[in-house]
This record gives C-alpha cells, structure tokens and sequence, in this order.
C-alpha cells in the first residue's frame, strides 16, 4: 500500500530523528536536563559536610569521591531511561518499528550519555578544584569519567530495560548495575588516583578504551532482547 | 495470492485459565474483524501476540502466506498498532510526537511535513499543534494518537478500543476511516466494547470469556 | 492592617502608587553605589596586610548580605501570598529570586577571587562558605520548582511552601562563623559593639551595601510592575493606561 | 444516607489502615523492601573501591560515609514515596477521604521510615564493623542515624510531595531536599565522629531530637498543602 | 431544604481559553446531571472543581446551603468520587482495594467484610478476589473501581467516564446502579461519550466546547 513516491526511511534518519526527540525532551525540560550533573554537585558537597573539612584529607580522596559521587549520578539517571516511554506506550511503539532495534537503543542511550557522562567529565574540573585537586590531575578525573561513563550507560542500559516491568525499578536496578559497574569504577578511580601520583595512565585509558566497545558493541543487543521481553509481560 | 494474515491452531493461556484455543482465521487484504468479548476475555492478548509483542502462544501465525518469527519482524513495516496506551509522549507538542512516528516508519512520504499538518486538522486539533501533549484533554490526547492513522498509509490497523474517550462526533468520524481503510484494500482488526456502526461488511471474532471462541469472517 | 493589605493587594492602586517612586529609587541607588564603589575601589586606604586586594571587600561584603536579605524578603512574600493570597507579593518573590541567585553567586565569585591572595586557595570546605553554597542550591530550587508546574497558580504555591522550607538556612549561615571555628570572618557591623575597622574602611563599606540594597528594592519594583502588566494585560485598567485614558497617565 | 447502625470511622483506624497498606505493598514487592537497606550497603561497598582499601583510613572516615551512604538511600527511596499513589489514582482518593490529611501522611511517612531509615539504623552495626569502626561506636552510629533518618523522611515528604507533578522528578526532588538534608548530615555524621574521640554526645542528640520534634509538628501539614497543590495542576 | 450542590456564576479558564463561564446550576437529592461536550471542553475541569480538587475558579459553590471552602472538606464524607485515573492500587488485591477505602470513609457498616465480598460479586469479579490486580484486564481492572459504589452509601456520586473498557454487559448494569441511586435519593454527576440509557429523568449540563453552555436539570 505504500504508494511509488514514498521513499524508503534510511537508519540513519530514524537514528537521527530518535536522537534529537530525546534530546528535545530534555532541554525542554531544564531540571532535567541539568539533573545528574547537580546531583553530581551535591553528592560532591555531602562529602566535605559527613567526612570534615580539612584540604590535605579531601585532596587525597578527591578522585575516590569523584567517580563515587558520578557513579551514582548516572544511576539515579538510568531509571529514567526507559520508564517514560514505557509508561505512554511509546516504547511499545518503538519497538513495533521496522528499523532494527539496536541502534535505535543506541541513539537513546547516547542521549541519556551527553547529558550525563559527558557533561559531568565536561564539568569535573569545577569539582576537582573545590575538592583542592591539584590543576595537573584535573584532564585525568576527566578523561576517565568520559570514556567510563560511556560504559556505564550503555552496561546500564541492560538492567534498565529488565527492571522496567517493575513498578519502582530504582532499588532493583541499582542492585543489578552497581556490580556491573565496579570494574569501571576500579579502573576509573585508580587510574585518576595514578595520574595523582604522577605515573603515566595510558594503560589503564587503553583497557577503559576496551571495556568501552566491547560494551557496544554488545549492550544494545542485550537490551533490544531485554526490552522486548519485558513489553511482553 | 495468500491471506494477509492467518492463525492456526492459535491458544493462550494465562494464570492457568485458558483464553483461547485452536482458533483459526485469516484475514484477507479488504477485511475487517471486529474482536468482541467480555472484559478479560483476552482480545488484547490476541492482539499483542498478532503484533509480535507477545510470544507465549501455541499454534502458528502466517503473515502474507510466511511464517512469522516470534518477533514478527517482516509485519512491523505494515503494521499500524494502537494499544490501550496511547503512545503519545505527553513533553512534545502533536506535531512532534507526528514526526517522530513518520522517522520509525518504513517509507516516508515525499511531503512530510504538510502530511503531519493535515492529520492534525483532521483529528480535529487545528489551533493545539504546538502545545505539549500534557496540557490536553483526556480525549484531545487520544487523538494525537488517532491522527497516526492519517499520517501514512500502512496495510494492516491493529486497533485496541480506539474509542477510548473520543466524543461522539469523533466515534463517527472514526468509524468512517476505519471504513475507508478496509475499502480501500488496507485490513483492520478492532476491539472494542462500542457498538461498531460501519457500513459494508464486518467480520467478527467472538471470545466468550470462558476460552470458548467463534470465528466469522 | 487589613485594609492596608488589601489596598497592598490591589493590581491598580500598587501599579499607580508606586509609579512615582521609581525615579527617586533608582537616581538614589546609582548615586549610593557609585559613591560607595568609587571610594572603596580608589580612594579608601589600602588594608594593613592585604593591600589592594582587600578593596573586594566593597563587592563581597553587599552581594553577600543582599543574597540573605533577598531570601528573607522572599519568605516574607510567600506568607503574604500564601495567607492573604496576594498575586503581586507572588509576583515579586518570582522576580527576587534569580536576583538572590546572582547575589549569591557574586558574593561566592567575589569570595573565591579573594580567597586566592589571602587564603591561598579559592575554595575550603568553610562552614560559611558551605553553606552560601547550599544557599545557591535553595535558590537554584525555588526556581526549578516553579518553572516545572504547568498551571502558574500551583507553581507559585509550591514555590511559597518551598521559599518557608528554606529559610532554616539562613540561620544556619548567620551562625555557621560563630558556631564553628574557620577561616571565615566574622560579622563586622553590629548593633551593641563599633567596628573594628577604621572609618574610612566602614563608611564606604556602608554606602555600598546601601546602595546594594536599594538597587535590589528598584529592580524589583521595576520588574515586578512590568510582570504585572503583563498578567493583568487583559484587565480594564492595564487597557486604560496602555490607552492613555486612565487617570493613572 | 448512612444509615442508623454505621459507625463513625476513626481516625485511628484510618490510620492503621493506611499504614497496614503501605507495609503490605512493600512486603508483598521484596525487593522494594530490601531497596534502601541494599543499596545502603551498595553505596558502602563502593567506598574502599574507590578510596582504597587502607583500613586505618576507612575506619576514620566511616561516620561520615556510613551518614552520606544512608542520606542517599533515603533520598533514592523518597521519589517512591508518593509517585505510585499519585499515577493510579489512589492518592486522589485518599485526599477525597474525609479524614484529617495530616495524620494519614504521617501514616505513609512512617511506613516509609521503618523500611528506609529505621532499617539502616537497624543494620547499621553490620556496615559499622565492615569499615572497621571500633565497637564501641557502633551505637552511636545507629542511634544518630535513626533520629535523623526519621527528620529525613517528613522533610523529603514535603520535597517529594511538592515534585509530583514532575514527570521525572527525582533530581529536582534531589535539589530541593539536599540543602535541608545538610544540618541534619553535619550534626549526625559530627556526633558519630565524636563518639569515635571518646566524647559525650548527649547535647547533640538533644538537638537532633528538637529537629525531629520540630519536622513532626510542621511537615505534615506542609506536606498535605503541597499535595493538595500538585494534585490540583 | 436547600439544594444538595448548587452553583452560582462558577466559571474556569485554562490555558487562556473559557472553558465556561457564569454557569448556575443547582443539584438536588435524586437528581441526575449528565455532563456532555465535545473532548477538551471541560468536562473534567468542572467534576475536580466540584470535589474540591481544583481551585482556580470563580464563583461560589454551595454544599447543602453552606458555601463551600476550596477545600471542600465538608463535602468529602457524602462523595464517592471515580476519575479518569481508576484509584486502584495494581500491587494489591481487589479485596485489600477495598478494605482501603472502607477505612478512608467517614462511615463504617457493621458487616465491612461481608460487604466488600458482595462488592466484588456484584461487578462480575467472583474468582478475581486474590488476585493482585495488576493481574487483571483493563475492564476488570475499573470494574475493582466501580465496586466502591456498593461498599457504602454516599449522598452524590460524581463519576468521570464510568463506562471507560467496561464490557457492553457491564454497560447495561452500572446504568442500572445510576439509576438505582438516583431513585433511592442519591444525585449523580457523570460525564460519558457512551449514549447513556436509563430510565427515568436525566438531566444535562451541555458545553459546546467554545465556552458556551446549557443547563437543563
Ligand atoms: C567563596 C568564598 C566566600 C564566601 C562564600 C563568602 C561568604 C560570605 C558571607 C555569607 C558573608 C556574610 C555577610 C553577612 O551576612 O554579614 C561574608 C562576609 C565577609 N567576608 Fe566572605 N566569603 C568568601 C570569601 C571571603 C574571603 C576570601 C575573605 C577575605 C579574606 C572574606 C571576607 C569577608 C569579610 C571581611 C566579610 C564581612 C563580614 C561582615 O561584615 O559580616 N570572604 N562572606
Ligand atoms: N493539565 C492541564 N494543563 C493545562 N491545561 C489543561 C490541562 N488539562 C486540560 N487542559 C485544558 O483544559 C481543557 C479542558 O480539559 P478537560 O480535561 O476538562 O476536558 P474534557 O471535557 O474532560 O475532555 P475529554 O472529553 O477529552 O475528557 C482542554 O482543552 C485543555 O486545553
Ligand atoms: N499482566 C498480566 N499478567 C497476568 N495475567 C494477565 C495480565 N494481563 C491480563 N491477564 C489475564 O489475561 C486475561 C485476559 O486479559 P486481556 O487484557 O487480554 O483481556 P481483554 O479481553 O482485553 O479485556 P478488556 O475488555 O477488559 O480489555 C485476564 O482475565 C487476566 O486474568
Ligand atoms: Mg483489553
Ligand atoms: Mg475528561
């Protein structure tokens, strides 16, 4: 039924359109858009209240808290990631489409990165530095949290989409993500914690690199499955 | 040339009661198959499994004289699918939740946008495109989701109580599109619990709600 | 006090009231804020210890106290628009807070600059400093809040119950010098004891809060007359002076 | 038209009842119950991950880790707190009912408490001897962190109730209650620190209580206004 | 005797648009006001205004001849209101539903247990009672909603789309329990798309979806 003049929708026009609709649904509401990175700001400000002031203490810990405090931004961001959709139905609709699954997750979760991860790498300088960090470990908190936090999403993504069918996934998605996650985190914190030290993170930044495709290169298949089966319950 | 769509030997069960067994049908291009039955007699879980959302079935289904895998990739191009959700994202205005739809569809249409634009007016929003979908009326909401059936044409409307809070006038019209889709060659399967006023001929497949069915197509 | 309210709470009567007074707000402002910038910044002593740097203090001190005041006056807004139910008391605490917001981020700018030379570092987890943060964060959710309603009416209120809920802080900040030992100054002016800085420090110091404060009253009034027309834009009055025919031109 | 043998419902029973339902639903869904309690010990256990595992230092620093551990858990529960309620249509009807709104809030409020809070506070020795915190501590931990868990919880209702409305409300949830939630953190972590150093810490527990006492008085109502608010948009 | 729920000059804007305006109606025991209008009219706005549930409006309301304050709180003990939103808590069971609202009310019936069974009896739920009710089909799920009109007597019903994926049989039974009510000196409000057929006098509030109306009661 489709008439002569219609043209075929590319991949590449369903990835872009799903993309920019995520993206437009955060800017058009700021507080999320701004969300994990002020949860980032104020977990990091917990730390100086609960562990005490001092500078020489904080600076040691500065990266440890850091990617902590990060981690847990994109958590508490990751339940976000389907819910609404799945909510209107709009997921539902996703999936029924006739483009292939995966890389349409993968727009999704691309989005959900660039307001997290990247704009809390963007941003980690600011914190180093209230942290008392000295300025020549800054790129380092930062170079680790862009490329892990990548990871996260994407690892996240899974969990995510197996907790949907749970009324307030929150809790149980944590218990099944943070796991997954500490791998990220050891390498994350430690290597950011080297850089401190002044030794060279280039193998730690190449193993990161690793983790980092291999979660994308298999994620968003893991999660197609997953978000399929959780439609059907 | 095969039926579009067909069923044998179709069962389901749920929580150890059993909705529905070995029902056949098929359904042809120009057919439309009204679903009735009581509440819980399983209309939308038949729906959900004809759509491949829901693989928990025995039996076989055939879409265009091919078997269908469990996830029923080779219809999703077809296939216009409205749930009890209705699938309308309440941050977007009409007109871009519209777009988003024409982007996961298989084919576009050369003037998309103006198409977007004409299923509105036809919906009867004129005057609400730019508001986000939020700040709707119960019934204006669904018919963001209605105007999907304006925007391109697909074979085969899968349509779970399309009525759902649309006013009178709007049943009507409604019923005429359905109408005018089966007549046209397009074929439609309907719940709903609204006496179906259409003209033309209306092929029924009946649950009891106690897992006995009755097929007239 | 009723009638004064109420007469407070009319949209017309406060839009003709107060039309005058902008003028006079606004040239007594300027005139406070330059006397007080151009002394502190050229002409008043340079500190014994901190020489010149020591000339923030004429932007750090009045950003700091404006940012708390501001909140105040905000809180004070919302018990009026919450018990009395008074659109423009609503509509100034909408237009205080992005003020309060910027006050408290030059004073924390301002702070973190001066912090640089005397402190040698822009930033210690101080309890004041802390907690002029967390200040920000209030303000930062006042706004978020309000912006996040769809129907004006329940942001407001929800703005008015979350503007009440904040003010626990100000205490906080107030004391925070006093009840923990740290960095941070304390406060100079005081009613039962003279400052211990010289005059020619003090005055200049108060001409600029001053004319902080009164900068802070003329932006407010100002924006909060324009909002106002701009909601009441379909009323009688707003129609008679956009036409020139009320007895308010 | 009630007739004449009905009796007057009381506001006890309505009480009960309302906190009977909420208990319910958090047994029947296991692992929202275990949620806080879980992702407290999640959060924890994140710690020497990121810190390094020196035991000296944990020991140290676990007051205040074990207090921000349990800040975010209760923060992460307290989106939960209203949302389900308020998508179904059962928070409507419980501000339709003819009760006093206060007290019933209350009800939801402890329910909320005695899985989130109260659990922590209870299961707190575990984590206490995890991080190596002399015994003797142990309680001081667990008795700051039930107070000011309790303070916690009515006055995130307040921020919970007021975000409702917010599709994803959770970061801006965060916005709001983490500034209140300071004074609460820096007397309880300050108090379990003290202890540590062998000092009496009676004075600081008077005033956690007088914060408590303060949250109970005042929350509720604020709480109801705020839903009555959200409710209406 | 005064009038159960009068209004005088009540009126509503959203968004900048009337929704109505100067609207005087009053609403005595066994009386029925059926409330139509196209989608987006206001249907809905004008139930939540008269629960209590939605303040910006003009005008006064009056409960039993005493004004009403925006809260209602007067009011709430004699309503038994049914929204868009069904009210039912998926991760309970139909009975523990009940239960639930049984305590919210402002009286009690001696035989509360009893009662809720014969509840759930009466909506065609026998067998359904343990199961949670996330469990349930969209029909059987508002039908757990709609046994709260049997649980106990309340003085005015104020029910939003009642009839919403209720089965054609259940249809026909809940107009009887309108009906029913009404005769037994109850009053009704209920708004529905669905022609409503009951016997006896119905009366109408009419918008027209440009802020106009009618009022025949
Ligand atoms: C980011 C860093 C800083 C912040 C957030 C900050 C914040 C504040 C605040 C809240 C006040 C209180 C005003 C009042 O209510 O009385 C204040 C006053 C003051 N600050 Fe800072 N401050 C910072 C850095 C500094 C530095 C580095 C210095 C100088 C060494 C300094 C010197 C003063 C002085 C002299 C006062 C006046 C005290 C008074 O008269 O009350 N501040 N500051
Ligand atoms: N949350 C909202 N915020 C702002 N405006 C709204 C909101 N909900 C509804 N409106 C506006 O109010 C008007 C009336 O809505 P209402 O829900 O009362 O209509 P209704 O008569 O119940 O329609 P329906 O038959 O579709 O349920 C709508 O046209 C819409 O524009
Ligand atoms: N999520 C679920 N989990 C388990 N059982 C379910 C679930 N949803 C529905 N059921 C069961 O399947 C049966 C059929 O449900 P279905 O939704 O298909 O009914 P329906 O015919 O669409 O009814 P309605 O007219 O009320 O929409 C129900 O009786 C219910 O017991
Ligand atoms: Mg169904
Ligand atoms: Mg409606």
């Amino acid at each position: 039924m489709s008439s002569s003049d219609h043209s075929r929708v590319s991949l590449r026009r369903a990835f872009c359109s799903v993309l920019k609709r995520e993206l437009v649904l955060r800017f058009r509401r700021r507080q999320e858009l701004a969300g994990p990175l002020l949860f980032f700001a104020l977990v990091v400000v917990l730390f100086p209240l609960g562990l005490g002031p001092e500078p020489q203490r904080l600076a040691e810990l500065a990266p440890g808290l850091l990617w902590v405090a990060a981690l847990l931004a994109m958590l508490l961001s990751l339940d976000g990631l389907f819910r609404n959709d799945y909510d209107d139905g709009t997921l539902e609709q996703l999936m029924l489409s006739p483009h292939p699954q995966a890389p349409l997750i993968v727009a999704k979760v691309l989005a959900h990165w660039l307001v997290s991860g990247f704009a809390l790498a963007l941003f980690s300088p600011l914190f180093s530095a209230m942290l008392g960090l000295p300025w020549q470990q800054w790129w380092a908190v930062a170079v680790t949290l862009a490329l892990g936090s990548a990871t996260l999403s994407l690892v996240g993504s899974i969990a995510a989409a197996l907790t949907l069918g749970v009324q307030r996934g929150g809790v149980l998605l944590s218990l099944l993500v943070l796991p997954l996650y500490t791998p990220v985190l050891i390498f994350g914190a430690g290597a950011a914690q080297l850089a401190l030290q002044g030794a060279s993170i280039a193998p730690q930044l190449a193993l990161m690199g690793a983790m980092l495709a291999i979660a994308l290169g298999l994620a968003p298949w893991a999660t197609a499955a997953a978000l399929r089966l959780t439609l059907s319950d | 040339m095969p039926a579009l769509l067909s069923a044998v030997g179709l069962g389901c069960e749920r929580d150890d009661r059993v909705l529905f067994s070995a029902l056949d049908f098929s359904l042809e291009a120009g057919q439309l198959a009204w679903i009735e039955g009581p509440n819980g007699s399983g209309k939308t879980t038949l729906l959900k499994i004809l759509s491949g959302q829901f693989a928990e079935y025995q039996g076989q289904l055939y879409w265009q004289g091919e078997q269908l895998d469990r996830h029923a990739r080779a219809l999703r191009g077809d296939l216009l699918y409205l749930g009890h959700h209705s699938g309308v994202k309440a941050g977007l205005t009409a007109l871009e939740n519209l777009a988003w739809y024409q982007a996961l569809a298989e084919y576009r249409a050369p003037n998309a946008e103006q198409r977007r634009w004409q299923a509105l007016e036809t919906v009867g929003l004129r005057g609400f495109e730019d508001v986000t979908v939020e700040r709707l009326s119960a019934g204006q909401q669904r018919r963001v989701a209605l105007a999907r059936l304006h925007l391109e044409p697909r074979l085969l409307w899968i349509l779970d109580e399309p009525f759902t809070a649309i006013d009178a006038a709007g049943v009507k019209q409604l019923e005429r599109w359905i109408a005018q889709h089966r007549d046209s060659g397009g074929a439609v399967m309907v719940t709903t619990h609204h006496p179906l006023e259409l003209s033309g001929s209306v092929g029924h497949i009946r649950f009891d709600g106690r897992g006995g069915h009755h097929v007239e197509l | 006090m009723w009638r004064f309210i109420h007469k407070w709470g009319s949209p017309k009567w406060f839009y003709t009231t107060t039309g005058p007074w902008l003028p006079w707000l606004w040239s007594a402002a300027l005139i406070l804020l330059i006397v007080g910038v151009v002394w502190g910044l050229a002409i008043a002593p340079p500190d014994r210890y901190q020489h010149d740097s020591a000339r923030i203090l004429y932007v750090h001190v009045p950003a700091a106290i404006l940012a708390q005041s501001c909140f105040a006056v905000m809180a004070v807004s919302a018990i009026i628009f919450l018990v009395w139910k008074i659109k423009i008391a609503d509509i100034a605490a909408m237009v205080m807070a992005p003020f309060g917001a910027a006050m408290t981020f030059a004073a924390l700018f301002s702070g973190a600059v001066w912090g640089i030379p005397t402190w040698g570092t822009w930033w210690v987890w101080d309890a004041r400093l802390t907690s002029m943060l967390i200040q920000l964060f209030i303000y930062l959710g006042v706004i978020g809040l309000r912006a996040s309603f769809t129907s004006r009416d329940s942001g407001a209120r929800a703005a008015a119950i979350m503007t009440l809920v904040g003010v626990v802080n100000l205490p906080i900040i107030k004391y925070s010098v006093v009840w923990w030992n740290t960095l941070h100054q304390p406060a100079t002016f005081s009613l039962d004891k003279a400052p211990a800085m010289p005059a020619s420090m003090w005055l200049p110091l108060l001409f600029s809060v001053l004319g902080f404060y009164l900068f802070f009253a003329a932006y407010t009034l100002t924006r909060t007359r324009n909002q106002l027309l701009k909601r009441e834009a379909r009323s009688r009055w707003v129609k008679e002076i956009a036409l020139g025919t009320g007895k308010a031109s």
